[in-house]
């Protein structure tokens, strides 16, 4: 009878628990359903911001909470994606520049493919490099137009690398594959951009796309390099990454704009023409007119509905348990057959992507469209170490709550300025720096883990005890019987 | 018999100091070998030159066969090694079971893309390691704490969860780092009767100690290291009586 | 009890404090940059308003309606200026809005503005504000391309043919450098080197040096304080003798106290403000301007500056447009756009459908830094 | 002024901000000596200095202003040192790193909030006054023109650097530093309090911050956002020094200084900023301990 009811409350259990693991879900949904229904106008403008730092915080959630791998220039890959959009679908690169951007990509591309290849490191890595880089200022200067130079390079580049594969002894069809790889992103690339000139822009969905490529690009060969480094050294190359990035923004005028327009008067990405069925249905849950912005609303909602069930279920599959193990012991782990360097990669390369999704949505924010480096910059990461740290560092819910918190705290914050209070002479003005700081430091010596993750182990111990008890109690009442 | 693990002529020194000096030794399958010395005699050293954590300075190292130099640790262990380590290295930010899952990770393939989008093998791997964990788990009598936090298990237990952390991942050998030390005499005796059990079960074992009680009556073959040197090796009655050992390592006994 | 502690003291935090409830009077929104490292811009936009809000109200309001301003501060950050224009545009009260200060927030709630149909007053600088021309959008300050065609006419007279420019990396900048770039070769005048220094920069003598290789006949600096004064600091120490024009980014008294010597002779466009007292009696604006440096020192004890200017031009030009038309945003808006020879501190204003700045080259004095005070330069 | 004599001038402007940035990576090199903390606040220590000297400096002179803002500066030191001991026990490097950046940016937020955003002219210590201008001294040297003012930097820099090298090799509490730094558990058992060396090291680095704060800002100016960019480059410094090295955490500010300088003159000076950066990562590429040390056995 014992293993009856043991079963049975197991078997309950486990019918239970997918119902019980799916309520929040089903929660959140129709909170996002439901939310613009009502909300005003100015809340929605935020809870799209909200969305666009939850959709970020996953990320960054996904990198410094479970991997335990730190990262202060986070906004970096933000920015990214926020400029690929912004310049693919308002502000095609200027012709000249074409070739030299397209040859660059091509040298991302065929690095990123000589790595995860040949899993070449050190000197050997370096000489690789050198070989490609000098293959594309070569490649750069002749015109790549018509299929016999195409053809040529193709020949030249790959020949050149599996010669450079035999002599230092790295596997001569792998390096192979990264001299053919150079030429042919190069080549499409140079396409793909004269023709995104040629239309005056393309739509947003294609700017996104490639804003995630390029970043997941830039993401593997950073993160290949810098995640072999260890706690306050990986945190100042990301700081230092993330800072050089903000600068290039500023600087490269004829690409980005510079600093001083930004690039202004980006579409927003329609989810619905006007007469559709989803448009009605939307138009129905949302009580009122359909406006732009609360159709963004749902976009932006939508891929945080999104992000948010992809982090848990890769949280809770073996990849994630690999990465979470590589934060609890990272000897351990590799003791257990775990390829550390291989799973800090990923999880960098997906947290990068998110950030990158993050960034296209910012700038294709309804009845905004504008984006300016200074919304890039190394507070802008530090902002959002704070709503990781606030939600709870190994918490993909905590990372929203976060985002919430720090949010409504802004908001909060604009109020205040607004009511211009005077203490002792002292205007209370600006104080973001302040709360932040304080907050960051307050959560990290009271509460590690942060709020979720505090609240959660409370209820979940407790329930724990609760249930060993009870069953302590049907034990002694029934006498074991094993 | 194949050998399992094979040292040639291995040794490792740290700028002037030689930890271990041109050391020679076979692991064959089946034989629970421990491998004793005095304090500082270079026997975690070994353990870790054989788990890659550390490059040998000279010298060669097989693992199945295969040579071991130039390979990360986590290519050693999917060769088919496990280790448990002297202070407990266990994932305190996961649960008990998640901890063993993570121990099946070499001999299973899911990706992170088939993770995050739930394909359908991922649903069949994921039970096939639920299960393989629970088994474990089982063996070393941990299968009621599956859900508490790792880090909330008291010393020996948390011992016992290495261990099956260490069995989840299938391995040929498994070596155990001082299972022993800060054990009470029933724990102590706990493990070596979980020991015999994994051993009967077909699995060769190597025990690094300098606890003799518990090493004499399980191994079959002892290794003897000092300063760094092999000084004997043969069974434990054999070992214990040599002059040699006696005087490097048990001191003055009489 | 420490985790109680720690949700208790975030969810105070979160607790909004209710606005208040708009009573009868006419309400305008007001944006400023009154934090981070604009403050010296946006500060005296923000006292300037709260002066004239104080003294409009004194005189019994518009036709006997008070006036009321929701200051709110974006910090320079274009999210922060959307925020707060959305909690504007959610209040059916506000008439009408002035600010941002910066060119980037100002572009960011453009749209927002043109859409709600709620007329936007910049006190920005940038000429994208403006071109191409949304119907509900102006600005006051001068554009920087008056300001360049100021400093182009200025140098014409010293017949300058070769320059050596250095601007600020920020916004203000980066734009005046635009502008250079498009009106300096009309006029004639090569540029022979171009450099640029980071906003937070403390040392532009690599900058300087590798100008003077280029051996410009005069310097050209366009930025914000306190870049410009180190140039001026670091060019005097180098000995460069060639004439330094700077922007009107200059135009405060911060510029004099940290340049010190090196601020001597140094010439730039600057509203006529800073001139007030040497300005011919014919000239339209100098009552207007006295009466507010006069009233700006007095409420406040320190110097009024152009930044300010911006903004009493963007509060007259409003509550005149309410004077005459009532609290409507689309007529307030058309009667904007047909305002002519309105006399402000940056200059006469002749607004069109097609010219939202309304100001030429005319705004501008010619001014030269001498004894430390600034002078009108001959 | 032909070639050298421009090239003489960015070495003397490299010099006086490599200074800088090598006091400021002697401050990185103490902390992280004997707490394994990259302490973010460095920069703001300066920022303090030179901020409590720039307010004060009208009001009291300098005999009073320069020692109060030496004081002020360690004072932050220990209320810093106070954030950073107190979870010292659940202390992992994520942790303390996340409560330096939060420390950081909240003295500038604090800063802002006392002493505005205006940035403030500080009189030189050896000020000329002609004319009611305070002007600096300006002297000829090898072609350049160095400012009074620059010297007392180079000056200040080398006796705080030779106190701090004698303090660290001589003096009691210096040698009970460095071996609670080498090894906390052997310390602890020669009854040297951990926690107290750790504040003595925040507030020695605290001082030297803060005294590099008060030298410089007469050569360009105080403001409350002058910490980052300061504690950054400072940084980068000690990386390239290899973190905890002193001989090489100045020779690395030195030569960063005169590189960042002679590159923004030379090259190009959009991105004069980003010649550290680049610098950084390269360094932490190649030699995370630092160009300048013997390579750390690998154990």
């Amino acid at each position: 009878m014992m293993a009856l009811s043991n079963g049975a409350s197991d078997g309950k259990r486990r019918v239970l628990s997918p119902v019980l693991g799916l309520l929040p879900y089903v929660v959140f949904a129709i909170g996002i359903a439901l939310a613009p229904r009502f909300v005003g106008d100015s809340s929605i403008a935020t809870l799209i911001y909200i969305g666009i730092n939850a959709i970020l915080c996953i990320g960054l959630n996904m990198l410094m909470g479970y991997a335990g791998q730190v990262s202060l220039g986070h906004a970096a890959f933000f920015g990214l994606g926020a400029y690929s959009s912004a310049i693919l679908t308002v502000r095609p690169i200027q012709g000249p520049i074409i070739p030299g951007f397209a040859a660059g990509v091509g040298l991302l591309a065929a690095l990123v493919v000589l790595i995860s290849v040949t899993r070449v490191r050190g000197w050997k890595f370096a000489v690789g490099a050198l070989a490609l880089l000098l293959l594309t200022l070569f490649g750069s200067h002749a015109r790549l137009s018509g299929v016999i130079p195409i053809v040529a390079a193709l020949a030249v580049c790959s020949a050149v690398m599996a010669a450079l594969g035999l002599w230092i002894r790295i596997g001569w069809s792998k390096c192979m594959y990264s001299g053919l790889t150079l030429v042919v992103v190069t080549v499409l690339g140079a396409w793909f951009l004269r023709r995104v000139l040629a239309a005056g822009g393309t739509n947003p969905w294609i700017g996104i796309v490639a804003g995630v490529v390029l970043t997941g690009l830039i993401a593997y060969l950073v993160g290949n390099q810098v995640l072999r480094l260890r706690g306050h050294y990986l945190a100042m190359a990301t700081l230092g990454f993330g800072i050089i990035v903000e600068i290039v923004f500023r600087q490269w005028t004829d690409v980005t704009g510079g600093s001083s327009d930004g690039i202004f008067g980006i579409p927003s990405i329609p989810i619905t023409s006007h007469d559709s069925l989803l448009a009605s249905g939307l138009g129905w849950l949302n009580g009122a007119a359909l406006t732009p912005q609360r159709e963004y609303f749902y976009l932006v909602w939508a891929v945080v509905f999104v992000a948010l069930v992809v982090s848990v279920n890769i949280v809770r599959s073996r990849v994630g348990r690999a990465m979470r193990a590589v934060h609890g012991s990272e000897v351990a782990a590799e003791s257990l057959g775990v390829d550390t360097e291989r799973y800090k990669i990923q999880v960098f390369v997906f947290s990068a992507v998110l950030g990158s999704i993050a960034g296209s949505l910012h700038a294709h924010n309804a009845g905004i469209g504008y984006i300016n480096p200074s919304e890039f910059s190394f507070m802008v990461s530090v902002q959002l170490l704070v709503m990781v740290v606030v939600g709870g560092m190994a918490s993909v819910w905590g990372a929203l709550l976060g985002a919430f918190v720090i949010q409504l705290l802004k908001n909060w914050m604009l109020d205040l300025d607004k009511a211009h209070y005077v203490v002792f002479g002292i205007v209370l003005k600006g104080l973001d720096p302040i709360v932040f700081g304080a907050t960051l430091i307050l959560v990290m010596i009271l509460l590690p883990q942060g709020l979720v993750r505090g609240i959660a182990d409370s209820v979940a111990a407790s329930m724990r005890a609760a249930t060993r008890t009870k069953k302590r109690e049907t034990e002694s009442a029934v006498g074991r019987t094993d | 018999m194949d050998a399992l693990i094979e040292l040639r002529e291995v040794s490792r020194s740290f700028g002037g100091l030689t930890a271990v000096n041109r050391v020679n030794l076979q692991v064959s399958r089946g034989v629970t070998t421990a491998i004793i010395g005095p304090n500082g005699a270079g026997k975690s050293t070994l353990l870790n030159l054989v788990t890659g954590v550390i490059p040998t300075t000279a010298g060669d190292i097989a693992v199945g066969g295969q040579s071991v130099n130039g390979r990360s640790s986590s290519e050693i262990a999917a060769m088919g090694l496990a280790r448990t380590f002297q202070n407990v290295q266990l994932f305190e930010n996961m649960s008990v079971l998640e901890n063993v899952m993570v121990g099946c990770h070499s001999w299973t393939r899911q990706s992170i893309v088939s993770g995050a989008l739930r394909w359908v093998g991922h649903y069949r791997e994921e039970k096939l390691i639920r299960d393989e964990s629970m088994q474990q788990l089982e063996v070393v009598g941990l299968q009621e704490m599956g859900d508490c936090p790792s880090g909330s298990l008291p010393f020996g237990k948390q011992r016992m969860l290495e261990i099956a952390r260490a069995l989840a991942s299938r391995p040929k050998v498994m070596m155990l780092d001082e299972p022993a030390s800060g054990l009470s005499s029933r724990e102590t005796e706990e493990l070596a009767d979980l020991l015999r059990r994994i051993v009967a079960n077909g699995m060769t074992v190597v025990l690094v100690d300098h606890d003799m009680q518990f090493i004499m009556d399980i191994s079959d073959q002892v290794v003897v290291l000092d300063q760094g040197r092999k000084i004997a090796e043969g069974p434990p009655s054999v070992v214990q009586n040599d002059q040699q050992v006696i005087a490097a390592y048990l001191g003055t006994e009489a | 009890m420490k985790r109680l502690l720690i949700v208790m003291c975030v969810a105070l935090a979160v607790g909004c404090i209710a606005g208040a409830a708009g009573a009868a009077p006419y309400v305008i929104g007001a944006i400023f940059s009154t934090t981070g490292d604009n403050a010296p811009l946006g500060v005296p936009e923000r006292e300037t308003v709260e002066m004239l809000v104080k003294q409009l109200n004194a005189k019994g309001g518009i036709k006997g309606r008070k006036v009321k301003v929701e200051f709110y501060d974006d910090g320079g950050k274009p999210e922060q200026a959307v925020q707060a224009c959305e909690k504007l545009r959610a209040n059916k009260d506000v008439l009408a809005i002035i600010g941002p200060t910066l060119s980037g927030p100002s572009l960011a709630i453009s749209d927002i503005c043109q859409k709600a149909g709620i007329p936007l007053v910049s006190c920005a600088a940038s000429i994208k504000i403006v071109s191409p021309v949304k119907s509900y959008v102006f600005k006051t300050a001068q554009s920087d391309t008056h300001a360049v065609s100021k400093v182009i006419d200025m140098m014409k007279r010293k017949k300058i043919k070769t320059v050596g420019f250095i601007h600020d990396a920020n916004a203000f900048g980066a734009s005046g450098r635009d502008e250079w770039k498009a009106l300096s070769p009309k006029s004639g005048i090569k540029t022979v080197a171009v450099e640029s220094f980071n906003t937070s920069d403390t040392d532009m003598t690599s900058q300087l040096t590798s100008i003077r290789k280029a051996n410009p006949d005069a310097i050209v600096c366009w930025g914000t304080n306190p870049g410009p004064a180190i140039v001026a600091k670091n060019a005097s120490r180098l000995g460069l003798k060639q004439p330094i024009y700077m922007s009107h980014g200059i135009a405060n008294q911060e510029f004099i106290n940290l340049a010190q010597r090196a601020a001597e002779g140094i010439l730039f466009p600057a509203g006529k403000l800073l001139v007030a007292n040497e300005i011919p009696k014919t000239d339209p604006q100098r009552n207007v301007l006295l009466a507010y440096s006069s009233g700006f020192t007095k409420a406040y004890k320190k110097p009024a500056n152009t930044f300010g200017g911006h903004a009493y031009d963007a509060f007259m030009l409003v509550t005149r447009a309410i004077g005459k038309v009532g609290p409507d945003r689309a007529k307030i808006r058309k009667e904007i756009e047909n305002t002519k020879a309105f006399v402000g501190v940056s200059g006469v204003f002749n607004f069109s459908a097609r010219d939202h700045n309304g100001l030429t080259k005319q705004a501008f004095a010619p001014v030269v830094i001498s004894g430390g005070k600034w002078r009108i330069a001959k | 002024m032909e070639f050298t004599g421009q090239f003489a001038q960015l070495i003397v402007s490299g010099i006086t901000s490599g200074c800088i940035y090598a006091i400021v990576a002697v401050g990185f090199s103490i902390i992280y000596n004997s707490t394994q903390v990259i302490n973010f606040a460095q920069g703001e220590f300066v920022m303090a200095g030179a901020m409590i000297a720039a307010v004060l400096m009208d009001k009291t002179g300098p005999a009073i202003a320069l020692p109060l803002a030496v004081a002020g500066g360690c004072a932050l030191g220990v209320v810093t040192a106070m954030f950073v001991l107190a979870p010292l026990r659940k202390a992992s490097a994520v942790t303390l790193i996340i409560i330096t950046v939060g420390a950081s940016i909240m003295y500038r937020g604090l800063a802002q909030l006392f002493w505005g955003e205006t940035a403030i002219a500080v009189r030189p210590f050896t000020p000329v006054i002609e004319d009611g201008y305070v002007e600096d001294r300006t002297v000829r040297m090898f072609g350049a023109v160095v400012s009074g003012q620059e010297l007392w930097v180079v000056g200040v820099t080398a006796v705080l650097v030779l106190a701090s090298y004698l303090f660290f090799r001589y003096s009691l509490v210096g040698q009970a530093m460095r071996a609670s730094a080498s090894n906390p558990m052997g310390a602890r058992m020669c009854g040297i309090s951990v926690r107290k060396m750790i504040l003595v090291s925040f507030v020695i680095a605290a001082g030297l911050g803060a005294a590099a704060g008060v030298t410089v800002s007469p050569v360009f100016y105080a403001k409350c956002n002058m910490g980052t960019a300061l504690g950054l480059k400072g940084f980068c410094a000690a990386v390239l020094g290899g973190l905890g090295n002193f001989g090489g955490a100045i020779a690395a500010g030195i030569i960063l200084g005169v590189v960042e300088s002679v590159a923004g003159g030379m090259l190009w000076s959009d991105y004069k900023d980003a010649v550290a950066f680049v610098i950084l990562l390269v360094i932490l590429f190649v030699r995370p301990e630092g160009l300048l040390m013997r390579r750390k056995r690998a154990a």
